[in-house]
């Protein structure tokens, strides 16, 4: 049955990667200022977290975008620095440029890779300060810098987004790079799938909170107004997982309509996480919007992974683009 | 041994092809009941009705992906829209018999409804019954091997049309709320039945008023057990809330598509693109519903697949009246100017509105503690 | 205090206007498909109603536009006609124009009038069946036509929208025009009236069934659900009717910024119109989507309204066309 | 012989644009204290304190139209922002003072709020009483002439840097509910008071959890009479919805100005426009709020706009990282990057959450019938 969403067995098999997450990423680590999620590089590359649908000749683990997108699901749930999304999409990039010997160090966990958005008047780099190499993605694709070749780095701010930002300028000469009709549906998955995540996560905080918390004598998940803002979290969260695992299994069998699909599930899961972070926010109250609370971490990470991805308005700009197999002239392909 | 799924969607294809009619169906009254047990013969005698039916009543017993795509097919070649008169006995009452009838009330009717020859229309809502089904005060006393049926329905689909009607009545007259309920096959040509249609804001009267006055009924047209008869409606609704509207949300994805071409105003891509992703995302969740129908019991997604489609089609109306204005040919449609938008506004009423069905989905779903409402 | 807002003398001399409407114009007799507001033509006229804002030597009442504005928030309640904001625009398109005769017929209600909006293929006429003169809106201003000089006039529908709507080319010369600099803020500001009383009436109806109707044993206006878009309606009202009075008074008084405050005035209260239109139809159930129930007619009314007015889009388009008193250089002026 | 409202506005503007502070204010702590001192203490040496406060303790009584016209000019003029370290002074116990104090509570406040020598702190909410004021539980026991407090506060505004707090205790232990409850002028150095800043996503602590262990405050400190404090606390609530938020409203106006001179997307204008509609709408109702209260009491209309300025302030600060991207200068501010956007998530949370607010509406405006919430 695999053929439309993600089996029985890719979801047990991906409950075995994720179980040391917990472990090694509780979301309250984000809490300290000092922490760093490049702490645990290595041990990710060793559980192969880099490399989950590259072959295994490559180095990969020889799986497919479906167990991927299903692994960055939970990687959005821990609010897991977007560089594992860099790890992963530079060595897609390197394999792509021809470049197997940097795709294999990369793999291995050997080169810490940052990410960043190219912008008008640059890039926008996140969490980069512990990164020997820099993921630029832009609306042509991907590119691969030493990060010691981007120049005017400035730090924007560290706190407030709970995730270092930086501006730079666009350095010249890539090592390697990837057109964005090689690599475009890996990163809209990719971040939709975290995206997908903060809402499954912000859901289940919201919901876990509405019963516990009381005023007017009550649980507050007994009053209408909370009832029907979760109702719509979890709506937005079952759109975006079978979104997501319908498009990464479209993606995996290279279905035609495959792009389509996937830049669907990204604007869906933007909207998702958007929504249910806001309204997780909301239903938690004063306590939600406290810096102690980690409501506001998932809205944050949100417009990271939002200014990843060129933000909703390009998202949108770029489903645009695609043939839908609903239109005039288009069959169905399943 | 078994057809690929690909095959059979190219079968159904080149057999809608030649087979949908020219015209749409009329909206209302005796034409729209010809039209529908027509176009329902002819797909039986192709081959096409009942496909998830069990084979013993004359159904095909297929998979629910082949009936997915099935609709697909159907929505793409334009065939006649399923919300039609045949709606209540194709996705309510014949999957209620299947899971709930006795061996004769499933031989006598699920042939009859996959073969055209009779329309079944709905008759659970009451004046003062509306999301509060539990309410319902229409009374059904047992006499002998009779119910003498006595009370009033409204919001009854297909009633001035229909041969058979899905009746809820309660039949212990000491009970209250869910308990002392029965569901009853009802001849819409017993007597004692008065039908007075209701004419609605988007004009054709698809829905009715229906009356009893000692309308007397066989016992053995109970469904489900006598004062059973809250079990087996939630079973009934259950279906109308999983692939039913299959074909319907196609339908949708492609008018989202023709506003997608028709429109060149940026203000309203955005807008345009979220219908699209949410189309596509209704789809995919379609799909997975459908999976894990085939491999067991699936829990309450039915209900949410159900609202996203309700609102989805509101937005959907609303875009298209933004886009083209009120006076435009796109408005105009079939059914007269407006029809689809002002239909759209039942779409998060009709069936339990969509305030009591987030309370649902809060409770059953998530678990939330009950509240007042 | 009037130099802001309707003053309490204005609001009470609108009072004793409106007296006749719950008789003459109950909106009941919208359901009755021969019912014409034409028949009361004569009696609007005989009110002074086309001329509120007229001098009285140009045969008008001699008040101002802040009381025009009120009365037509009532027009807006009992769903009157448009064509009584035709024949008061088009007394003033004529006065405009300098034929003084031709305004004091159409006050006297001599000559019905009917009113139309231009589009892409020529106009949309609305409820023109009893009228002699056609008034045309388009965003170049007013142009008053003789019916019998309209061709190819088709009937769009009567019964859907609940008002005759026809499809007709533009004529040639027309008898009078007025630009949209001398009349664009007239019929922006009789437009948001009727919309504002809309809002207001739909919402009067929506909390006294929220009231009565039982469900669960109470009345559904206990339901956390009902309340909340109750109040949102209450917020839209105060809202579209203040801004009403706010930028009636401002034009009265030729504010410099009066333009604006129209503006913003036709853009809240055509959305406060479908809000709470639309919100009035779900908060009366199954009933609310019945024909025989008037809160479809209000919604039907608001699209007409709107469609008018050339539609929200470009109701925002031209507010966007003036100048804010907040903006960068601007200086408050009060 | 008064002056005209254009003149004053003239006289505003130019004062202003001379004595306006170059820099923002501090975002927390000491130096924010400061700051804000020293701007009042140059209004009030300007003349331009307490406009509408009694002569008799050195205000203005000016019209309420001349409030708005002074706060209108603030605005223009980027005066210091009015959210700041006064605020509760000027805003909350200023008014509740002149409305419920006594001589000599008036007499001994007043003065000191309007000429920038105290700051006071919000003493409402608990950990288990936010949306549910009612339920507050921090006690004080009447001990011959003082009250002896023990218990916690939350979200108290600007605790760590006030001279006075406006506190809500339960007076009568045998109390429930809003019964038995009063409000205390509390100063901050009293023995057995312990502040703890928290820290916000918007980032500067301007809250604290305050704990009282045996606090001893005088019964001459209880404002509005012992066992009245619900009376007192609705009446402090009603200022700040009534034109005390005025100047906010009016900088967010420009913000929206500012928006739409930067975008030039299309897709986005309607929004924007929207936004400014909806801006000058807040200004018409406000107009017509400070109208009617110069001629009598005025109702609800106050929490309407309170509300409906809450959730337009969280649409334009939205709308502004949409437009601008979450790095640009324009999120920046004086504040650190995003501030803006991530301070108006609370303007639906602090002083009661906007579902109860609509709650509270719809039953004192509407006049709908209390549920269950």
């Amino acid at each position: 049955m695999s053929i439309f969403h993600a089996s029985a067995e890719q979801l047990e098999l991906v409950e075995s990667f994720v179980r040391p997450l917990e472990e090694l990423f509780p979301v309250a680590r984000l809490h300290r200022a000092e922490h760093t999620d490049y702490d645990n590089w290595v041990t990710a590359a060793e559980f192969g977290w880099f490399g989950i649908s590259l072959p295994e000749e490559a180095g990969g683990i020889g799986l497919s975008v479906v167990e991927e997108a299903l692994l960055f699901a939970q990687f959005g749930r821990h609010l897991i620095s977007p560089g594992f999304m860099a790890a992963s999409l530079a060595a897609k990039t390197a394999s792509l440029s021809g470049n197997d010997e940097l795709a294999q160090k990369i793999l291995g966990g050997e080169i810490p890779v940052a990410i960043a958005r190219q912008t008008a008047a640059g890039i926008t780099l996140v969490d980069a300060e512990n990164a020997k190499l820099c993921l630029v993605i832009s609306a042509e694709g991907t590119k691969l810098f030493p990060v010691e070749a981007i120049q005017q780095r400035a730090l924007l701010d560290r706190t407030q987004w709970s995730i270092a930002l930086e501006s730079a300028a666009l350095p010249g000469n890539p090592i390697a790079q990837a057109s964005e009709e090689d690599i475009g549906a890996s990163i809209n998955l990719l971040i939709a799938a975290q995206l997908t995540g903060i809402a499954a996560a912000t859901l289940e905080m919201a919901v876990a909170y509405a019963q516990i918390r009381q005023q007017f004598g009550v649980a507050i998940g007994s009053f209408q107004a909370i009832k029907h803002y979760c109702t719509d979290m979890v709506m937005n969260v079952q759109a975006a997982k079978d979104m997501l695992s319908f498009s990464a299994v479209a993606m995996a069998g290279n279905q035609p309509d495959h792009r389509f699909q996937v830049a669907s599930a990204l604007v869906v899961a933007t909207r998702a996480a958007f929504f249910n972070t806001g309204k997780n926010i909301q239903i938690h109250g004063g306590m939600g919007f406290s810096a102690e609370c980690d409501a506001h971490l998932f809205l944050k990470r949100a417009h990271v992974l939002e200014t990843l991805a060129g933000g909703l308005k390009a998202s949108r700009a770029a489903l645009r683009a695609e043939n839908s197999i609903f239109g005039k002239d288009a069959a169905f392909t399943g | 041994m078994s057809e690929s799924l690909d095959d059979f969607r190219a079968r159904a294809r080149s057999w809608l092809q030649e087979n949908v009619p020219e015209h749409g169906s009329p909206m209302e009254g005796p034409e729209s009941r010809e039209y529908a047990l027509a176009w329902q013969k002819r797909q039986f005698e192709g081959g096409w009705a009942g496909l998830t039916w069990p084979q013993a009543y004359g159904g095909k017993e297929l998979s629910v992906l082949q009936q997915i795509a099935w609709f697909e097919e159907y929505a793409r070649a334009k065939a006649p829209s399923t919300h039609n008169a045949l709606f209540v006995g194709m996705n309510h009452a014949g999957p209620t018999l299947i899971a709930c009838g006795t061996d004769e009330q499933k031989a006598f009717h699920l042939p009859k409804i996959m073969q055209g020859e009779v329309i079944w229309c709905q008759g659970f809502s009451e004046p003062n019954a509306g999301s509060d089904l539990a309410s319902l005060r229409t009374k059904g006393l047992v006499e002998g091997d009779e119910l003498v049926v006595n009370g009033q329905k409204i919001w009854s689909s297909y009633a001035d049309i229909g041969d058979y009607q899905e009746l809820l009545i309660r039949t212990d007259p000491a009970s209250s709320r869910h308990h002392g309920l029965s569901w009853v096959i009802c001849a819409m040509d017993t007597p004692g039945i008065t039908v007075r249609p209701i004419k609605t804001m988007a004009g054709p009267a698809k829905y009715a008023e229906v009356f009893y006055d000692n309308v007397r009924i066989p016992l053995s047209n109970i469904v489900g057990g006598l004062n059973n008869g809250w079990k087996t409606a939630m079973a009934t609704l259950s279906f109308e809330r999983g692939t039913a509207s299959l074909a319907l949300q196609i339908s949708l994805s492609q008018r989202v598509e023709e506003l997608i071409a028709a429109n060149d105003d940026a203000g309203v891509s955005d807008t345009l693109m979220d219908l699209r992703a949410d189309a596509a995302a209704l789809r995919a969740m379609s799909y997975q519903f459908a999976i894990k129908s085939e491999t067991g019991p699936v829990g309450s997604e039915g209900s949410m697949i159900r609202l996203y489609f309700a609102e989805l089609a509101k937005r959907v109306a609303s875009a298209s009246i933004d886009i083209f204005g009120i006076g435009a040919p796109q408005v105009l449609a079939e059914h007269g100017l407006g029809f689809d938008y002002f239909d759209s506004y039942s779409e998060t009423i009709a069936g339990g509105t969509a305030e009591i069905q987030r309370n649902i989905i809060a409770e059953r779903v998530l678990g939330l503690p009950r509240g007042s409402r």
